[in-house]
């Protein structure tokens, strides 16, 4: 019995010391290229404790990770504490779980049997159940802080993440649809030798359609209406402060790792990579570099856009994202068959079919949507 | 706009430019010089140490300009302050500033007579908005901006209350934070100095003549 | 006249269940109120049903302290007014006060008035597309873009006043000292690269869909409500009014400077109106600068003003085109060294009547942006 | 920038009387309401700037030339009064100030509110009620609108005192200095 639980632990805690390291790079990478497009420098002065040497700054994850510790746990008098001090908690652990179904071939699980049990078939299903539950912790604690800020950030949160997980779902349908099985692993392979999803047109549709998504669902750039600074203070996390803080941030983090991890598995080929031949745990290095890829995109829209308002965000969502991705389903369900014959001139025709298709409705429901929006022309009087 | 989110792409491209651009042309993008890459490794004087000697810049970007003004100073001609002080304590500054920070109090010799100069000059580096009203209604130039912002003290009231030896300068030591001001002050003041020469000189000559005259009439008088 | 009905919520009592309306007060310590501004929001889930704005929390009696000091004396406050822009309060007050003595201004003077005056429209106009960026949400980004070329425009204030915001310059009958020499190739450089920055500036932010869906229709101000609530400034050209003390006082040497106003053509204005009118503004004062600094004569820069200011009795209204509005001295002047009354007319207070219009029916992200496109500096509201 | 001429305002209402010094048109007691419906009617559709303007009991040395013809000064004390001023333009024709003053005593000072024909009076006339005490009789929402609600006393009349120790802020300089040195422990 102990043998088996030291299989998992073997398996278990190399992955959550390496995504810890990740988030606290993460958080570097962040706060340094948000502070280059800004034209500011970003930190760059903690290093190595009590020495001159500052490596770029990168000792300051570390910095906020031990000041976290040490700063004042406030928690309201009105707030009921037992879910004031839950909430946090209940963001972290399904991002943490759903980091273990990933794909991740390390060299050192592939002779342990039961780790071979992570890699379960239902992984996708089993991935947007837990995810799920990140809209109950929001609400919670929008709700245990008894402030009104918190209550309309976590008003806001459930109403975003309720209604961007669908288009989320949908688009992870065609992947299943074409793959046949709904196996993390069976889907990476799938993709091997450079045939990603991405590069066939309703792949690439449905690989927007997922980022967006995910970047509603992780309340990142332009959707983080939950916690808008400028309008409800910080959401529902405004009465959080100290570790229950640094919580929610690192809940957030692993979340967006997770989430970004899936999209690499189901359109950009998992582990998949040149000079995989000769050297195999490239892919695991693959893999972490793609989701590094996502996650500099994210922080790129980050430092651009500005944030949408609720009734925009939801017309975006019932209104663009969920036809488009109804219709990219029924494309891709005749592209299959159309492939079946496997004759190029067929294959061609189709690409460029469900091209037409999929670009015509977008641009069609846009102009649908923003009603008047135009820049606009002025008189000048003299 | 043509293609679909064509705007938020332009945004996007903008904010790349200005990506790569921090790193590429620095004197243009990145306003906040960062030190710590030096490749010589040694920091500046003044990011976390004092200057050493008197006047030298923190960093090229507090560049200390000539018009630049931080709190008043008097002023004295050289020599021992407080015989060649300038101050003759007529508290116009004292009235005149709108914060009303400066507190003089004259200074009188033994028996009682009011010496043109000050006793007590204090100036509440707390309460003065350096806004150089001073300098200008001062008629001897006896007050001047000083330049030196190193001023932060642990104490609140006596700390930042400047007194008046504290504030006391020599005028080279103006000649070397603003030579170009200072040059045209000592110029002015010469020419006011001539220029009440000239007349004292002229009234003088108008005496003796007017003493010469009655002279003249007394001999003539006498004469008759 | 009009002011917009308030749509009618009364409070929904459907089978028991009172609704109540969250009442929320965007307090003075709110990270988007531009100061210790307070607005009392009335919220129906996200929609606004009522606004209260309260204000007096900065309010110092700045007019007061004028009446007991003398009018130099009162000159370095009106740079804490709006302390975005303390060269044009200087000038307004500066102009209200030559209207009491008869002093000619030397050619210098003006030409350095103008220039420094159009300098401060541009730092105001810059950091207000910012703040207006940043309430919108963009973390920052514009805001930064905009404190970096505003930080070259303070640089130059610095050379010439000493001070790069508190530059108490002004004085009744020209300047208080010329600018440092090479002032004016440093003062034409910023403004030959000011345009490539605003090309810049517009790809990034105004063909940007979101800003678009954002701004657009939200806090409709009507012409004649614009009018009848004297608001001023970019906000009332904004609505379709062409009206700039530049062109209609025509103060100062603005005749001798071809430039033009830009305004909305429909009757009424809404927030992309007022951001898009500040950003074509900024092009405006670039072509004022250029002919400015062209033509700028040498000579001397103080008139024959008297040393000691005492006006004989009379009244006095000066007004100029300040950044944010109509910005009017009115002074008093009994024979003493002191003003009699001393009056700020203040645009940005002015321009706070109809936010409470603007704001009724939208959602409590609009109400943001709404006030941060009628750009306040809490200073000048409440004096 | 053409001066809107008074004149015109003069011959509609004979009882308005004309302020030379000021340069400026007294409404006549009680119609400054009409006086100003009237001049929206004439296209004097802006009021740049609503004040108060309160002067005390004062004599006032006047030289009239007597009945013997030679000019005598002649002391006379004129009453406390507040004036209301307000500086009106007309934005359609670009036309120059107006200024409008109504007079009232100083002890429950009365003035009708214009706040129905030009918007722009309300926040200014309401800073006039919290800083003068002028009651605006039919101003919409009259509050104090710088001070705090429950603040009593108009902080910019003449004869306003301070109230003793009023958020004082210890400054180690001149009377702060006495009652520092007078064993009153401040700090």
């Amino acid at each position: 019995m102990s043998l088996v639980l030291i299989d998992i632990l073997i398996a278990t805690v190399p992955l959550m010391l390496i995504f810890a390291s990740l988030f606290a790079f993460t958080t570097w990478l962040e706060r340094k290229a948000l502070a280059r497009i800004q034209n500011r420098i970003g930190p760059n002065k903690v290093g190595i404790p009590c020495t001159r040497i500052s490596l770029f700054g990168l000792g300051q994850p570390a910095a906020d990770g031990i000041k976290m510790l040490f700063k004042e746990d406030i928690v309201p008098r009105g707030a009921d504490r037992l879910f004031h001090l839950l909430a946090p908690i209940l963001a972290l652990i399904p991002a943490m779980l759903v980091l273990c179904f990933l794909p991740l071939e390390f060299p050192w699980t592939k002779s342990l049997l039961p780790v071979q049990a992570f890699l379960l078939d239902g992984a996708v299903i089993f991935f947007f159940a837990i995810t799920g539950l990140n809209t109950l912790a929001v609400f919670m604690a929008g709700w245990a802080s008894r402030n009104k800020y918190s209550l309309l950030g976590g008003m806001r949160a459930v109403a975003q993440m309720v209604s961007y997980e669908i288009p989320l779902v949908l688009s992870a349908v065609i992947v299943v649809m074409m793959v046949g099985s709904l196996n993390a692993a069976v889907i990476a392979d799938a993709q091997t030798g450079f045939n990603w999803f991405v590069f066939s047109p309703w792949g690439f549709a449905a690989f927007v359609i997922f980022f967006i998504a995910s970047l509603a669902e992780t309340n990142r750039s332009p959707f983080d209406l939950p916690e808008a600074e400028s309008e409800i203070i910080a959401g529902y996390f405004t009465e959080y402060s100290g570790f229950k803080f640094a919580l929610f941030f690192l809940g957030e983090y692993i979340a967006m790792f997770a989430i970004s991890g899936l999209a690499v598995t189901l359109f950009l080929g998992g582990g998949d990579g040149p000079g995989l031949a000769n050297a195999p745990w490239l892919s695991v290095v693959w893999f972490i570099a793609k989701i590094f890829a996502l996650i500099a995109m994210m922080i790129w829209l980050r430092g651009t856009l500005p944030r949408l308002r609720v009734d925009q965000l939801m017309g975006f969502a019932w209104k663009f994202m969920l036809p488009l991705s109804i219709l990219n389903i029924l494309v891709a369900g005749f592209a299959w068959h159309a492939q079946q014959q496997d004759s190029k001139t067929i294959t061609v025709i189709t690409w460029v079919i469900s091209l037409a298709i999929l670009y015509g409705t977008a641009s069609g429901l846009n102009q649908l949507n923003r009603g008047s929006a135009r820049p606009r022309k002025y008189k000048y009087a003299e | 706009m043509s293609i679909l989110g064509g705007g938020i792409f332009k945004g996007m491209a903008v904010t790349l430019r200005n990506f790569v651009g921090s790193y590429i042309n620095k004197k243009e993008r990145l306003t906040t010089n960062d030190y710590s890459w030096r490749p010589d490794g040694d920091l500046p004087q003044g990011i976390g140490d004092y200057p050493k000697e008197e006047g030298e810049q923190l960093s090229d970007t507090t560049t200390v300009t000539n018009y630049s003004r931080n709190f008043p100073m008097l002023l004295h001609d050289g020599g021992e302050p407080m015989d060649t002080v300038r101050c003759v304590a007529c508290q116009i500054c004292e009235r005149e500033c709108p914060p009303q920070c400066i507190y003089i109090e004259k200074d009188y010799d033994e028996n009682g007579k009011y010496i043109k100069r000050p006793a007590v000059f204090d100036i509440d580096v707390s309460v003065c908005m350096s806004c150089q009203i001073c300098v200008e209604v001062c008629p001897f130039d006896a007050i001047v901006m000083n330049s030196q912002f190193e001023l932060s003290t642990p104490d609140r009231f006596g700390g930042l209350l400047v007194r008046r030896d504290d504030l006391l300068k020599s005028n080279d030591y103006y000649h070397q934070i603003h030579p170009e001001e200072a040059a045209a002050r000592d110029q002015k003041m010469a020419v006011e100095k001539a220029a009440k020469e000239a007349k004292k000189k002229a009234a003088e000559e108008k005496a003796r003549a007017a003493a010469e005259k009655k002279a003249a009439e007394a001999a003539k008088g006498d004469a008759e | 006249m009009s002011t917009a009905a308030a749509p009618n919520y009364e409070l929904l009592q459907q089978d028991g269940l009172e609704t109540s309306l969250l009442e929320v007060s965007m307090g003075p310590h709110h990270p988007s109120t531009h100061g210790v501004f307070r607005m009392d929001v009335k919220l129906d889930g996200e929609t606004v049903v009522d606004l209260r704005p309260v204000f007096g929390y900065l309010h110092r009696n700045h007019e007061k302290l004028a009446e007991n000091m003398s009018y130099l004396s009162s000159m370095p406050f009106t740079d804490r007014l709006d302390y975005f822009n303390s060269m044009s309060n200087n000038w307004a007050y500066a102009l209200a006060a030559e209207k009491l003595i008869e002093v000619e201004v030397p050619e210098r003077a003006e030409y350095l008035r103008v220039i420094m005056a159009e300098l401060t429209r541009l730092v105001n106009h810059v950091s207000l597309v910012g703040f207006f960026l940043n309430d919108l949400g963009a973390l920052g980004t514009p805001l930064m873009y905009a404190f970096r070329e505003r930080e070259k425009i303070l640089d130059l204030f610095e050379q010439a006043s000493g001070a790069r915001m508190m530059c108490n310059y002004f004085r009744f009958g020209g300047l208080r000292n010329d600018v440092p020499e090479g002032w004016l190739e440093r003062a034409g450089e910023v403004v030959d690269r000011f345009p490539s920055f605003l090309d810049e500036y517009e790809q990034l932010l105004c063909e940007n869909e979101i800003i678009l869906s954002r701004t657009q229709g939200v806090g409709n101000l009507p012409r004649e409500l614009a009018i009848s609530a004297g608001v001023t400034g970019p906000m009332l050209r904004a609505s379709g009014v062409a009206y700039d003390l530049r062109k209609v006082d025509q103060y100062g040497i603005y005749d001798r400077f071809k430039f033009r106003v830009p305004y909305t053509d429909g009757d009424t204005g809404d927030c992309y109106d007022r951001f898009m009118i500040r950003m074509l503004e900024m092009r405006e004062s670039i072509e004022i600068l250029k002919q400015a600094l062209a033509g700028i004569p040498k000579g001397e820069i103080m008139g024959n003003a008297p040393r000691v200011f005492k006006p004989k009795p009379a009244e006095a209204y000066g007004r100029i085109e300040g950044p944010k509005g109509e910005l009017g001295f009115y002074l008093i002047a009994d024979g003493t060294p002191k003003p009699y009354r001393y009056r700020v007319r203040p645009p940005s207070l002015i321009n706070l009547t109809v936010l409470r219009d603007m704001c009724l029916g939208g959602k409590i992200a609009d109400t943001v942006i709404i006030l941060g496109s009628i750009d306040i500096v809490l200073g000048e509201v409440d004096r | 920038m053409s001066e809107l001429s008074h004149e015109p305002l003069l011959q509609q209402f004979p009882d308005a009387e004309w302020d030379e010094a000021a340069g400026a048109v007294i409404a006549p007691l009680g119609q400054a309401r009409t006086v100003a419906e009237w001049l929206l009617g004439q296209g004097v559709d802006y009021c740049s700037n609503v004040t108060g303007v309160d002067y005390l009991e004062h004599e006032v040395k006047e030289k009239i030339t007597n009945d013997a013809g030679e000019v005598e000064t002649v002391t006379h004390t004129e009453p406390g009064r507040i004036d209301v001023v307000y500086h009106l333009y007309s934005m359609q024709n670009k036309t120059g100030p107006l200024v409008l003053k109504q007079r009232t005593g100083r002890d429950n000072a009365e003035a009708e509110s214009l706040t129905p024909v030009w918007r722009s009076c309300d926040l200014q006339e309401r800073e006039v009620f919290d800083l003068f005490g002028v009651n605006f009789k039919g101003h919409p929402d009259q509050r104090r609108i710088l001070m705090w609600d429950e603040f009593e006393g108009h902080p910019m009349r003449r004869d306003y005192t301070e109230p003793f120790d009023y958020e004082w802020e210890p400054t180690p300089h001149n009377e702060i200095l006495e009652k520092h040195q007078k064993g009153k422990v401040i700090v």
